[in-house]
């Protein structure tokens, strides 16, 4: 379980992992001979598949330092990583991994990956040119579409997108923690359009303690996803028929999908409190 | 009266009480057929089902905050353990969305391995379905019969990755083993033997009078109904809607094979049954296809040892045996993902059953549920 | 022990027939209101079998014509009991004072 | 003392006719026990029958082949806790299973096993134990009611309404088989055992009587009696998917043991009424046809044979039995019981045995074949619902059993009425 | 042998049914009353078979306790009853009920007394042929003399299965 | 036209059908249970089972390098290596192993990560244990291989 990543202390697996070595081995012993014959380990450079980014490989544990969001949260869980100094944030953007902007801001130049580019499509211009500046960034990335949008006009952007565009099935809702920025909430928002055969995911920020309207009236479905996302987030959604916790016990403390939620002593604190037993962790 | 007073003081009514002939029923969690750890709370007229209300989360383990903190490699083993009947195709949809995120694609060859086995592992989950099915309609012995085949598939997980349940059978960028000698055989030999298994289990209730009155016209769900409540797999398909993933946006390698997408007419349990079995035969069909062409060359693709995705998110979703399994996967360029979000098709498909069951009888519930096809380790995560 | 004669009977019957008349007219509540009038066919079939012992079969078949009557009335009289307490959830017989409700 | 045992064996009559209390009594208690190893015996049949239709093995480990098991299960049951539920009425909770159990004991009174071998006589048997049979009913509504739990309340409403209405059509498939007995006389009987010898008299089972009619009504019948023991497909009281086991949910221990033997023995009760009434008793097949004194004899070697046959099995069994040190015990138990089936076989040779079993070994024959067809049913069917339940039982059995009785009552008048029209014509 | 088991069965009988009869109206509860009535009526069954009545016996056994108490049964459980245990059970002038019908009780007595010569103290022998077809011979009766009283009460029984149906339906 | 179903309705045909199919894998040859402890599973050669630490078949030595990659590969981080360079050979040796089974997934993610073939998840499936304490396997525990526990009186 997670808590057990403080306890134990890990070492971080930077220092022990040859950089670049592609994980390829056999089972070892007997069948797996042919495999590792086909891909040792030293060999990488005729398998490179043709979309894997050259140089890539060599330059990941570097191009990771740029953006460490985390690495200087405390309360995050994650085993911290010693070596890296973490990058003056300047202003939001290296927290938001998603938005377009940190892309063009980095300072550091390097090929690390593909980047967001702006997504033309006769959508993205209808909804620019009612809403404006409400649409903040319509881009592709990986070749997944996705706009970002104001929290103020989501709900009539995704009415929109239901009625008039025809994104009948909202595959997912849910919602990204970034507690170092002001906007901690990302609101990920997944729609499938049947006729055009096609994803979109629309993006919102909101602060912690805003309220979104809900969906539900839009697709059923939302029901129990934005119940999920109040569960594990905290985040209210006006008028929704029946919000509350629903993978987690009615009388839960704290919302645990936020990056700075503590486990270990709520978890010691439920089981005690309606076990009557000390934790067994 | 005055005298009614006396016992109301003693009574602590409930509310939904109020209503003389209504009756509450708690179905679970421990009950023989919600599949697992699911209650519902069912509002009964006599039998009739009034409404219902779902408790989930007795099997909550938090994937997702687990997945925060793990590395991207070692999340792998944790998402099979979510829908555990189907393993494979879990472990397949975890690595290519890590593998977009990459943008690394595994070779054809690991890319047909993978096809052959998320296809064993369908019918492996389907065969699961139509026993527990089957058994909750009453019908005891398919289940049997179904577990017998399914054993043959999971030898031949057995015999490729060494485990038979939770595979842990693919690695980010292709899979890590090789495939075994005799594997071609092993797969051809059991859709040889397979398929006529499955005429079998149609005999046995395709026509059979008592099957097809519990289950024609039970738990309708028409396609609108469908997209709105966000359905997808089997279900959705039996309410005559043509979308399936692996045709709709092609991932893998299945746009190389050759195969059909059964759909329904009507939506109700019967058609979902028969899109089920179906599909199991469109399974062996395809696990013939990828067999026969089973390219030669790598298996693995070139992936850093140590997994760090440039920052990005990627949502990526994958037909598995239940419906559209979807993992979004933010990352900060770091080792571990920022966050991990599963989109499980059980959870979503289980909310329709409110709407299927309703003016239906309490028997027709847990055929409802079985048809749903619902594995609670992926309801709750 | 004495000879078993048909006054017995008769006072077996007659002591079920009143007791069933007790029944009647003291409970409140109406299914054993209806189960007490039971009780009175009752008496009155011990009543006429025990008297066919003595003058011919018409005393059963009288009997299993008093069966058919008690059938019919249990039947009818439930279902008005059902009918009045999904209205006045009670089965009280002193608040059932209204012919309509 | 064995005169006074010949002298009572040629009599020929049944101890309730002959008024002879001694001999009912021990006939009841050869009944209790009977029934009761038949349900020991039914029980690990049904388990392993079941077991082999669904190609798994069945018990396997007490007892060679498991044989032990059932007396492994009593027993544990016997050991059991007692458990009462906090809120149940506790004076019907522990009334109902013995209600149960009694009814469906009291129901063998009139069953006659043979000729001679029926506790008694009664001539309105059929009447007997059909009513005996439903006041079973009233022992599963005390068990589900004052569990006071909703699950065995609704097992034991829907029980107790399933039995009810299935008893109907039951009942009008026994009037036409009733009517059946009444052609050459002209006056039917209720006695089980005049129905059978009705059928010996017309030289035919009733089943094939005025074919299809006769068996119209006896699969109306067979039809009825599954529902009316609550077995697969008709099993939704105890439906494990549905209501956790119905109305014993809260039951467990010796109890439920009760139940268990209630539900079996109900089930060899209505079959035994089903071969009285159709399939002929304790009449061996064609008898008229195979009949004189060769065929006979030949039939009375067929008991024998039977136990041999079952004692060969067992003899192959221990040869195929794994030859490791751990199961030599499970292979002599095996040897041995084969040994004893044998010289249980060749104790039926014996010519005063042989003749006095014939009787009952063809009835128990019958019996079988009926109790398999339970246990090949609940392997191969779903369950029904409970509404397609009550459809089946009262828009298909009911008039179907209705059409019969006018039917076969039009067909037995057949003569007369030909008669009469004959004579108005003329 | 005979004179000592017909008292023996009819004091058993006797007492079994007036107990239990007298169960009947005083149990709080009614599913306990209902049970005790079943009980009462097999106590008359084995009365009809003493009284060589079989087949109004088993009449008894399959309608009376098979059927319609499995009815009341049914009603009993259908309506809520909890709360009605709870109150107190007889109405307010049981006093004077109570008196009336042990004056009843007193006139059956009265009349029973001074009609005793009208009943012979011994059963005739001339019935006890009948036993053997006792249901044959009821049943001559009833599609003979009693035909039409027979018809009705199968219409009677028509009329309540209709208006039994009607009234317990919930919307018809 | 519709009178061939109906007949079939009538005559049961599909109730018959399901029945042939039950009455025919009577035979007990067609029984696919293993009476287990007499007949054991087949297990493959992939199988991942009870781990085993490897020693140099010739030295006695243990394979271990104590390079820790196990331990970080593992997602449930239940290995834990403690080593200290030895000054003599300079080689790290092993000063303490240990293996909790108890919260193994049997993920072969560990096997994969030794450099050695060090750690080994043998074909060993039969783990039960009376007590929750033997579940932590220490060096030696390990080195000796998966012991099956006999269940006899």
């Amino acid at each position: 379980m997670p808590e057990e990543t403080k306890g134990t202390d890990p070492v971080s697996p930077e220092p022990s992992s040859p950089a670049g070595a592609p994980v390829a081995s056999g089972e070892g012993a007997g069948s797996g001979a042919k495999a590792s014959a086909e891909t040792s380990p030293s060999s990488a450079a005729p398998t490179v598949p043709p979309t894997s980014v050259p140089a890539a490989k060599a330059e990941v544990p570097s191009a990771a330092k740029t953006a460490e969001p985390a690495a200087a949260a405390p309360a995050a869980d994650k085993p911290a990583t010693p070596a890296k100094p973490a990058v003056p944030a300047t202003g939001e953007k290296p927290t938001a991994p998603a938005a377009a902007k940190p892309a063009a801001a980095k300072p550091v130049p390097k090929p690390e990956g593909p980047k967001p580019e702006p997504w033309e499509a006769e959508l993205v211009t209808r909804l620019r040119s009612q809403y404006g500046s409400g649409v903040k960034e319509a881009s592709t990335y990986l070749g997944q579409k996705y706009l970002v949008v104001d929290s103020s006009i989501v709900y009539e952007i995704l009415l929109r997108m239901r009625q008039d565009e025809m994104f009948d099935y909202c595959v997912d809702i849910t919602a990204v923690h970034y507690p170092k920025r002001e906007a901690q909430f990302d609101i990920v928002y997944i729609l499938y359009s049947f006729h055009h055969n096609q994803r979109v995911r629309v993006k919102t920020q909101i602060k912690d303690g805003e309220r979104l309207r809900t969906v539900v009236g839009i697709w059923e479905t939302a029901n129990w996803l934005e119940r999920e996302v109040f569960d594990m987030f905290g985040i209210e959604f006006d008028g929704h028929p029946d919000l509350k916790r629903i993978l987690l016990p009615d009388g839960w403390k704290g919302y645990p999908l936020r990056k700075d939620y503590p486990i270990l002593q709520q978890d010691q604190e439920w089981v005690h409190i309606n076990l009557g037993i000390e934790s067994g962790q | 009266m005055s005298e009614r007073t006396d016992y109301l003081d003693l009574d602590t009514k409930d509310e939904t009480f109020l209503d003389a002939t209504e009756l509450v029923l708690n179905m679970g969690p421990q009950h023989p057929s919600t599949h697992g750890v699911l209650r519902v709370i069912l509002k009964l007229d006599g039998e009739k089902v009034l409404g219902t209300e779902c408790v989930i989360g007795y099997l909550h383990r938090g994937v997702e905050k687990i997945a925060e903190n793990r590395t991207y490699a070692m999340f792998n083993p944790y998402v099979d353990r979510m829908d555990y009947v189907a393993a494979v195709s879990n472990g397949l949809g975890y690595c290519e969305a890590v593998e977009k995120l990459l943008s690394v694609e595994a070779p054809p060859r690991a890319q047909y391995i993978r096809v052959i086995l998320t296809e064993l592992c369908r019918i492996a989950s389907h065969q699961v379905w139509l026993g527990t099915h089957a058994l909750d309609i009453g019908a005891i012995t398919p289940l049997f019969y179904c577990f017998r085949d399914r054993e043959e598939v999971l030898k031949i997980f057995e015999k490729y990755c060494g485990a038979r349940l939770t595979t842990h059978a693919f690695r980010i960028g292709g899979c890590i083993y090789e495939a075994y000698e005799g594997f071609e055989q092993d797969c051809k030999k059991f859709c040889d033997a397979f398929l006529p298994k499955l005429d079998e289990y149609e005999e046995l209730l395709t026509t059979n009078r008592i099957w097809v009155e519990r289950t024609k016209g039970v738990g309708i769900l028409n396609p609108e109904d469908c997209i709105a409540l966000g359905v997808t797999g089997p279900v959705l398909r039996a309410s005559g809607v043509k979308w399936d993933l692996r045709k709709a946006q092609p991932y893998e390698s299945y746009k190389d094979f050759d195969f059909m997408i059964p759909t329904g007419l009507h939506g109700d349990t019967y058609d979902r049954y028969l899109v089920r079995i179906e599909e199991m035969r469109q399974a062996a069909r395809i696990i013939r296809q990828a067999v026969d062409g089973l390219p030669q060359g790598p298996i693995m693709a070139m992936v850093p040892k140590v997994i760090k995705p440039p920052v990005g998110e990627v949502y990526h979703s994958i037909e598995a045996p239940k419906g559209e399994l979807g993992y979004f996967i933010v990352s900060d360029a770091s080792t571990q993902p920022y966050r991990i979000r599963v989109r499980p098709p059980s959870f979503v498909n289980l909310q329709a059953l409110d709407k299927m069951v309703r003016g239906l009888l309490v028997a027709d519930v847990v055929a409802v549920i079985g048809t749903l096809d619902i594995v609670l380790g992926e309801v709750d995560r | 022990m004495t000879e078993i004669t048909t006054m017995h009977y008769l006072v077996v019957a007659a002591a079920l027939f009143i007791i069933g008349t007790i029944g009647v007219l003291t409970r409140r509540n109406v299914v054993i209101i209806l189960m007490s009038i039971e009780l009175i066919l009752n008496a009155v079939n011990l009543n006429l079998v025990a008297f066919s012992r003595l003058w011919g079969l018409h005393g059963q078949v009288f009997a299993i014509f008093v069966i058919t009557d008690a059938a019919a009335e249990a039947a009818v009289g439930l279902g008005i009991i059902i009918a009045f307490f999904r209205n006045k959830e009670t089965v009280n017989v002193d608040e059932v004072d209204l012919l309509k409700w | 003392m064995i005169e006074y045992i010949k002298g009572y064996l040629s009599t020929g009559t049944t101890p309730g006719e002959a008024g002879n209390l001694f001999w009912a009594t021990v006939y009841i208690l050869l009944v209790i026990v009977g029934v009761s190893v038949a349900v020991l015996c039914m029980n690990w049949l049904e388990r392993k029958i079941l077991a082999h239709m669904q190609i798994r093995l069945g018990p396997m480990r007490v007892g060679p082949h498991g044989l032990l098991q059932p007396f492994a299960d009593a027993l544990k049951l016997l050991i059991k806790e007692d458990i009462i539920p906090h809120d149940a009425d506790k004076l019907v909770f522990w009334s109902a299973p013995v209600v149960v159990t009694m009814t469906a004991f009291t129901t063998f009174l009139v069953v006659p096993f043979g000729r001679t071998h029926a506790v008694t006589d009664m001539n309105i048997g059929v009447l007997f134990m059909l009513g005996v049979s439903s006041l079973g009913v009233l022992g599963i509504i005390m068990a589900g009611w004052s569990s006071n739990s909703h699950y065995p309340l609704m097992g034991s409403l829907r029980s107790s309404a399933q039995m009810v209405s299935y008893e109907i059509a039951m009942g009008l498939a026994i009037v036409s088989a009733v009517l059946m007995t009444s052609l050459q006389t002209g006056t039917g009987t209720l006695s089980m055992i005049g129905i059978v010898e009705a059928q010996a008299s017309q030289h035919t089972w009733f089943i094939f009587k005025f074919f299809p009619l006769g068996f119209l009504a006896f699969a109306v019948f067979a039809i009825a009696m599954v529902a009316e023991t609550n077995r697969a497909p008709f099993d939704l009281p105890e439906a494990e998917s549905e209501l956790v086991a119905g109305f014993h949910t809260e039951y467990s221990g010796f109890r439920w043991s009760l139940f268990f033997l209630a539900e079996y023995s109900a089930m060899l009760a209505v079959s035994s009424i089903a071969v009285t009434l159709w399939l002929g008793g304790w009449m061996r097949p064609f008898p008229t046809w195979l009949g004189g004194s060769t065929w006979n004899m030949a039939f009375s070697f067929l008991p024998a044979l039977t136990f041999f046959v079952l004692a060969a099995m067992c003899f192959l069994g221990t040869i195929r039995m794994p030859k490791i040190p751990q199961f030599r015990i499970q292979t002599i138990g095996l040897g041995t019981f084969g040994a004893l089936l044998g010289f249980v076989g060749l104790v039926l040779l014996v010519p005063a045995v042989s003749v006095r079993v014939q009787d009952i070994y063809w009835f128990v024959v019958k019996v079988a074949f009926f109790m398999y067809l339970y246990i090949w049913y609940r392997g191969t069917f779903p369950r029904y619902r409970f509404d397609q339940l009550m459809k089946v039982g009262w828009k298909v059995l009911l008039p179907t059993g209705l059409g019969v009785l006018i039917a076969t009552a039009l067909w037995g008048l057949m003569p007369q009425l030909s008669a009469a029209i004959t004579g108005v014509l003329q | 042998m005979t004179s000592v088991a017909t008292p023996f069965f009819f004091y058993f009988l006797a007492i079994t049914a007036i107990v239990s009869a007298i169960a009947v109206i005083t149990r709080r509860n009614p599913v306990h009353a209902a049970l005790s009535l079943i009980v009462t009526l097999l106590a008359l069954a084995g009365f009809y078979l003493m009284l060589y009545a079989p087949f109004v016996a088993a009449v008894q056994i399959v309608l009376y306790a098979g059927g319609i108490m499995v009815l009341f049964l049914f009603v009993i459980m259908l309506v809520n009853l909890e709360q009605n245990i709870r109150e107190y059970q007889f109405n307010k002038q049981w006093i004077v009920a109570t008196i009336a019908a042990l004056a009843l009780g007193g006139l059956l007595a009265f009349v029973y007394r001074t009609g005793r010569g009208v009943f012979p103290s011994a059963f005739y022998q001339s019935y006890r042929g009948l036993e053997g077809d006792n249901t044959q011979q009821i049943g001559v009766w009833l599609y003979g003399q009693y035909m039409l009283p027979f018809e009705i009460a199968s219409l009677l029984l028509l009329v309540a299965i209709v208006g039994a149906v009607v009234m317990a339906k919930k919307r018809i | 036209m519709k009178l061939a179903p109906l007949v079939r309705k009538i005559l049961l045909v599909d109730l018959i059908k399901g029945l042939k199919v039950t009455f025919h894998y009577q035979p007990p040859s067609e029984a696919i249970t293993e009476q287990y402890p007499l007949e054991r599973p087949v297990i493959f050669e992939r199988f991942r089972g009870q781990p085993r630490l490897n020693s140099n078949p010739d030295t006695g030595e243990s394979l271990c390098i104590v390079c820790n990659l196990c331990a970080l590969a593992c997602p449930e981080q239940l290995i834990v290596v403690k080593g200290e360079r030895n000054p003599a050979t300079k080689r790290k040796e092993v000063v303490s192993w240990t293996y909790d089974v108890s919260r193994c997934m049997f993920c072969g993610l560990c096997e994969e990560a030794c450099s050695t073939d060090a750690l080994e998840l043998t074909q060993d499936y039969e783990m039960a244990l009376y007590s929750r304490e033997g579940m932590v396997l220490d060096q030696a525990a390990l080195e000796r291989g998966p012991e099956p526990v006999k269940y006899a009186k």
